[in-house]
């Protein structure tokens, strides 16, 4: 009887397996092309921004960005005669194994575009798959100089380079006269990339003095041995790459021990939460950061319809990976298909499309022509723009 | 109070094998069965993602089947086993980057670099009482994790991308997702069958005899040091073994892969699974890596649903959902054994 | 011909107190040696030292004539001594027939690599030892399943796996710390049976117990410690004789006759 | 150099705070709360709660109130750890380590992605800030805040020593850590001292954590795991089991890991806390102040 029972499931497993196989599509045997390039119904565009995790709110700006894209292009009329867009979002968690995990998804479910890309880390090991999908990648946050040192053809970055950011700082230290910094990263790729830039950059130029160029570990409460560390050797200027997470705290006990020098952050910190944070000692930090709505004159507009439709102020990245979608629709209208080399072809070609960060023509290497990277400075506990620009 | 004492009172009772379910559940075909059923997968659905979701899942297979050799046989609670996994997946990706190799042949300098791992964790803290074992697995991986962080050979925070593949013959790439697939599911069924083995054999005996009761097993002549040191290596080359496919399978390393969670989550599968019964512990991995991936939206909640059912389990069930089978063929038909148990509980 | 195990002048202490202060004795082939004592005389102690549980404070241990003191327990099992516990020390989630296959650890004759090919070796010593468990359950007559958890065993079965257990050992010298312990009156009678038989196998058996009638019967040695010190020695009429063991057993009958009634 | 020395007291205290949970709880059942550090962090958003729903608090008020809500906070984490030993702990009682540790881990991770799960995976900004005067004492720049925080950890770890030391239940507690059997046999309620125990051990975190908070200003979900460990750390260093080893050991700890990132940098702060850790266990796993425990077998 134990014999009897065990030949049964055997079978019903086997058979199972075959009638499902049978059945279903998708699978080795059937044809393998999910449909990517279907010549009607929505466009899919594939976004994969850390929804979980410490970066979750960040990718929520995001989101918010693509989907008001994407809204107002369907309510034009879409793209392709009336082809409507449709975003697909999925989870990065800033870990390389659950980005490639979506990634893969975005691919499978026959996205045309990328529009994703926030933690570096987790945005390099993405790259090949969507190049062997063929899958043109408009990353609108992750700036790491590993995204576009491979030379990929599908990768275009619209967020401004580490290299260009670094290049903004040092514009910025030599002209409001800053003779010495210290660099302090938090082990990030993303911010020990600027470091390394800025470092690098200073070294050629030679008129600003980096006194200390250490990191942080992520997620720790007391940071007193960097703070002692830059007491020790007092320079005028503190340039923080990292997220607003530590760069609040490293300014508030910065302040309490009694720095008197000037504090500037690099983009990951610029979050409405690193003035509460940092408490009164956020007043008159700086930041490197490309345009935001808040900066840009003429975006209130823009705001208002952010702001209806989600109920909250837009934050870092919006506008990025709101043009992100823009660009994308474009780039498909100039194509005249869905086809992923047609897109990368007009991507290449587009000249003076205007976003944000002003109008766009890609380098060589696909990256911004200028980083469109401003200086910002907290009043009254809000990033504005800076009277000083470099 | 004693430990071995503990154990004896541990509220523990494993019924007999009564109903006709389980006992097909311990057929000798099961295995097979899986296998077939692994193997068939990719005719169902072969998109990339599925692809990729089915060989993610097969590497956690295996570590959990490592993991299970460690805490399942020989009962030493290791916090960090993700280490293991590190340092294969760093070695086998910096060598194969940077002298420009298959994976494939790292695998030799992965062996030596995991065995390496396993001694030097392994000899110094092994004669600790296994609470502090655990923290001090614990501490071995965040130092694996942030050391990897910090060094300029693993590529420092963003790790080591563009590895090239596990092996490519003319114009045959091992790399393409579906031979990947069937490639990783084949080892991962080695190992597991070879741990599984393991488990059934003087060694994984020895191992048993230790976690119920080091000193009742040294008075038999079983050296509980050196038995516990061969636990630690073979959990530390299966997890070796799971970084190379790891590298293969992401093309890249980065640290945030190695972070305590991870550990914990394999943790997590072998006991919920069945601490010590191969099968289980393969259901448990595959729940464990596939659940989130079914319901993505409650992604974000699983980790608090984990923790409730370690408790919950550990609690009611501490064996486990699917629990090693106490029992094994008595010299006569296996009637006996059940009609003695039920005298044996009647007591 | 030397002597299996030879004591000389061991000492432990824990703290300021003497366990054990300045025991020697020796055991020869099927010599039935008991080791008697009021609780606390630091039986116990003296065994975990020659088994190598405690490390000596001074004095040496020799098996077969080597010097194993403070030698690890593995060591000293596998130079040939096999011991039981006071409380059943078993392997309690274990079948029975694993248990006693614990005793066979040191009979190797497989590694890691042919467990995992399964090579005929592996099949082979597989088979050889299940079928010595069978046979050492056969030898101390334990009826009952074998392949089921110890756990769902009877005290009395327990105690007789545990002895299988250090039989499968195959040593020349077991310790039995009090074998009798909680038996009834006919278990105790195969028990003393049971030992007779081990002792034709020409092993030395070394027992604590508090069993007086057990002891007189069975043994033909014994030592009456007291305070960690050797107070007696001889053969059951001597020691029965002796007015130091009468001192400091007052009324051994009666322990005879509690422990007899306690089944 | 002064500076540094009085970064490290400064941080060895918060250490020492948790630590004591951790040494309490292990000298008497032996058992490893995992979940101690994250008692920690549900204290510090405890206190975030309490704060924010008295709404504005008028600076002159803020230590007051912030007493006031450390005291509530210390009675809510108490209870806490008392509910999670119940539930957790105390069925597994007598159930081999592995099992125990095992729901250790579990516990930890309901705490955190249980607090996530309510209040979200964001960092919050603590609502009351401590301000104030800043002086320089032999070349260190000592705030107002951190001596009140100090005081307050000092006047703590005082009261529970005096409390262990003087008390019948402190004794039953001595007596328990010492041998749990023989204690029940003296007639001593084990449980009731049991859960005493946790309700002390997990206030004391509570209140580390809401200092933390107010100290800091930022509490997020995970901040309770690397500082549990570095207490765990802490009593290891002091000897696990002892009280006046547990202050001790956070004070070590927070100079060693001063000097340590003052000589390595900031990237290996965590590593030589670990580091610390397995020197200690593996050659000294008494502890400095812990006295030879004698072999059980």
């Amino acid at each position: 009887m134990k014999l009897g029972a065990r030949k049964t499931i055997l079978l019903g497993i086997a058979s199972a397996v075959v009638l499902t196989t049978a059945g279903c599509g998708g699978g080795l045997l059937s044809s393998g092309d999910s449909g990517s390039t279907a010549a009607s119904g929505p466009i899919k565009i594939g976004m994969v921004v850390p929804i979980s995790g410490s970066s979750a709110p960040t990718g929520a700006y995001m989101k918010n960005g693509a989907q008001l894209a994407v809204d107002e292009i369907n309510k034009a009329g879409g793209v392709l005669k009336g082809r409507k867009l449709e975003l697909m979002v999925e989870d990065e968690a800033c870990d390389a194994q659950q980005a490639v995990a979506s990634a893969n998804k975005v691919v499978s479910a026959g996205a045309v575009v990328s529009v994703g890309g926030y933690c570096s880390g987790a945005t390099l090991p993405t790259l090949p798959i969507f190049q062997k999908a063929n899958i043109p990648m408009i990353i609108p946050a992750a700036n790491s100089q590993d995204l576009v040192k491979q030379g990929l053809a599908n990768v275009f970055m619209i967020n401004g380079t580490g290299k260009q950011q670094s290049t903004t700082a040092l514009a910025f230290m030599k002209k409001s006269g800053f003779a010495t910094v210290a660099l302090v990263d938090d082990n990030t790729s993303y911010s020990k990339d600027i470091t390394t830039e800025t470092q690098a950059q200073i070294d050629k130029d030679g008129s600003v003095k980096v006194l200390l160029n250490t990191s942080v570990t992520a997620g720790e409460s007391d940071y007193s041995a960097v703070v002692r560390n830059i007491m020790g050797k007092n320079p005028a200027l503190v340039y923080w790459t990292g997220y607003y997470q530590e760069g609040g705290l490293i300014i508030n006990q910065l302040k309490k021990a009694g720095f008197t020098g000037k504090i500037m952050v690099a983009d990951g910190s610029v979050d409405p939460s690193l003035a509460k944070i940092a408490g009164a000692g956020a007043e008159g930090v700086f930041a490197t950061m490309t345009q935001t709505p808040d900066t840009i004159k003429g975006a209130e507009k823009w705001i208002a319809n952010y702001k209806a439709k989600f109920s909250s102020d837009p934050g870092p990245y919006s506008t990025q990976s709101y043009d992100a979608v823009r660009l994308a629709a474009k780039a498909i209208e100039d194509a005249g298909s869905t086809k992923g080399a047609d897109i990368i072809k007009a991507l290449t070609a587009i000249d003076g499309f205007s976003m944000f960060s002003g109008p766009l023509k890609f380098t060589p290497e696909h990256t911004l022509s200028s980083g469109g990277f401003v200086i910002l400075v907290i009043k009254d506990g809000k990033f504005v723009l800076n009277s000083v620009q470099p | 109070m004693s430990e071995n004492v503990d154990s004896t009172q541990a509220p523990r009772k494993i019924g007999p094998p009564l109903s006709r379910i389980s006992r097909l559940f311990e057929s000798k075909q099961l295995g097979w069965v899986a296998l077939g059923g692994a193997l068939l997968a990719p005719f169902v659905t072969a998109t990339p993602y599925s692809l990729n979701v089915m060989t993610t899942a097969a590497i956690f297979v295996l570590l959990a089947s490592g993991l299970n050799i460690v805490v399942g046989y020989c009962g030493l609670l290791d916090l960090g086993y993700i280490a293991f996994m590190a340092v294969g997946a760093y070695t086998a990706g910096i060598l194969s980057k940077s002298f420009d190799l298959p994976l494939i042949f790292t695998i030799p300098a992965v062996l030596v670099m995991t065995i390496l791992a396993g001694l030097i964790i392994g000899a110094p803290t092994l004669r600790l009482r296994s609470d502090y074992l655990a923290i001090v697995t614990l501490g071995f991986g965040e130092i694996t994790r942030i050391t990897a962080n910090n060094l300029t050979i693993t590529g420092g925070p963003s790790g080591i991308f563009g590895i090239p593949g596990l092996l490519t013959i003319g114009r045959f790439d091992v790399q393409q997702p579906a031979v990947l697939y069937y490639v990783t599911v084949l080892v991962v069924a080695l190992f597991v069958l070879a741990s599984a083995r393991l488990g059934k054999s003087r060694l994984g005996r020895a191992w048993r005899f230790v976690r119920e009761d080091e000193d009742a097993a040294e008075a038999m002549g079983i050296h509980t040091y050196k038995v516990k040191l061969l636990a630690y290596i073979f959990g530390a080359i299966w997890g070796g073994c799971g970084g190379v496919l790891f590298a293969a399978h992401l093309s890249a390393v980065s640290p945030q892969s190695f972070i305590f969670l991870q550990s914990a989550l394999v943790l997590m599968a072998v006991v919920l699974g069945g601490m010590g019964n191969m099968r289980g512990v393969v259901i448990g991995a595959l729940v464990i890596s596939l659940l989130p991936e079914l319901l993505r939206d409650l992604a974000a909640q699983r980790y608090l649903a984990f923790g409730l059912l370690l408790v919950i389990v550990m609690v009611f069930r501490p064996q486990g959902f699917w629990p090693a089978r106490g029992y094994e063929r008595d010299r006569g038909s296996d009637g006996a054994d059940e009609a003695a148990v039920a005298r044996g509980e009647s007591r | 011909m030397t002597a299996i195990l030879e004591v000389k002048d061991l000492q432990i202490a824990f703290g300021g107190v003497k366990a054990v202060d300045g025991l020697s004795f020796s055991a020869h082939e099927r010599e039935i040696i008991a080791v008697i004592g009021p609780n606390g005389a630091g039986k116990t102690s003296a065994f975990n030292c020659i088994t190598g549980f405690y490390k000596p404070t001074s004095g040496s241990v020799l098996l077969n004539g080597l010097d194993t003191t403070g030698k690890r327990p593995a060591d000293i099992a596998a130079a040939g001594v096999s011991r039981t516990f006071q409380n059943l020390r078993l392997f309690p989630d274990l079948t029975v027939l694993d248990n006693v296959r614990a005793g066979m650890h040191l009979y190797g004759g497989q590694n890691w690599a042919d467990a995992i090919l399964h090579t005929p070796r592996f099949k082979r010593s597989e088979a050889m030892y299940t079928e010595e468990a069978h046979h050492w359950l056969d030898f101390v007559s334990f009826e009952g399943a074998r392949g089921v958890p110890v756990r769902n065993l009877s005290y009395g079965q327990q105690k007789r796996v545990e002895i299988a257990r250090a039989l499968a050992r195959k040593a020349d010298l077991l310790l039995l710390d009090e074998p009798a312990a909680g038996l009834n009156y006919s278990e105790k009678q195969q028990l003393l049976a049971l030992c007779r038989r081990i002792r034709d196998l020409g092993t030395a058996i070394v027992l604590i117990e508090h069993d007086m009638g057990l002891v007189m019967e069975l043994s033909e040695r014994i030592i009456v410690m007291n305070f960690g010190r050797e107070i007696a020695v001889g053969t059951p009429a001597e020691v029965k004789a002796n007015p130091a063991v009468i001192e400091a057993y007052l009324g051994k009958d009666d322990e005879g006759v509690q422990s007899n009634g306690d089944a | 150099m002064t500076q540094l020395i009085w970064d490290g007291l400064f941080v060895g205290s918060f250490y020492a705070l948790i630590a004591l949970g951790y040494s309490m709880v292990y000298g008497i059942i032996k058992l490893l709360n995992f979940a101690h550090g994250d008692i920690y962090m549900l204290g510090a958003f405890i206190g975030f709660a309490l704060l924010t729903s008295m709404g504005g608090i008028p600076a002159s008020l803020s230590l007051g109130a912030l007493l006031l809500v450390l005291l509530a906070s210390m009675l809510l984490t108490g209870t806490a750890g008392v509910i999670i030993e119940r539930l957790a702990y105390r069925p597994l009682r007598g159930a081999p380590r592995l099992a125990v540790l095992i729901t250790a881990v579990g516990v930890s991770f309901s705490l955190e992605y249980g607090v996530s799960a309510v209040a979200g995976p964001n960092p919050r900004a603590f609502p009351v800030r401590l301000e104030g005067g800043v002086f320089d004492v032999l070349g260190a720049r000592v705030s107002l805040p951190q001596i009140v925080l100090m005081l307050i950890a000092a006047g703590l770890m005082i009261a529970l020593n005096s409390y262990i030391q003087k008390t019948s239940t402190g004794r039953a507690m001595r007596s328990i850590a010492l041998d749990t059997n023989a204690s029940l046999l003296m007639g001593i309620n084990v449980n009731a001292v049991i859960t005493r125990t946790f309700f002390i051990g997990s206030a004391l975190a509570g209140a580390a954590g809401v200092m933390a908070g107010a100290y800091y200003g930022k509490i997020d979900f995970l901040m309770g795991f690397i500082i549990g460990l570095k207490a765990f750390t802490a009593a290891v260093i002091g000897g696990i089991g002892n009280i006046k080893g547990a202050m001790l050991g956070g004070l070590v700890l927070g100079f060693v890991e001063a000097f340590g990132t003052e000589w390595f940098g900031g990237q290996w702060r965590d590593v030589f806390a670990f580091a610390v850790l397995i020197l200690f266990l593996t050659l000294r796993p008494t502890g400095i102040l812990g006295e030879r425990v004698t072999e059980r077998m």
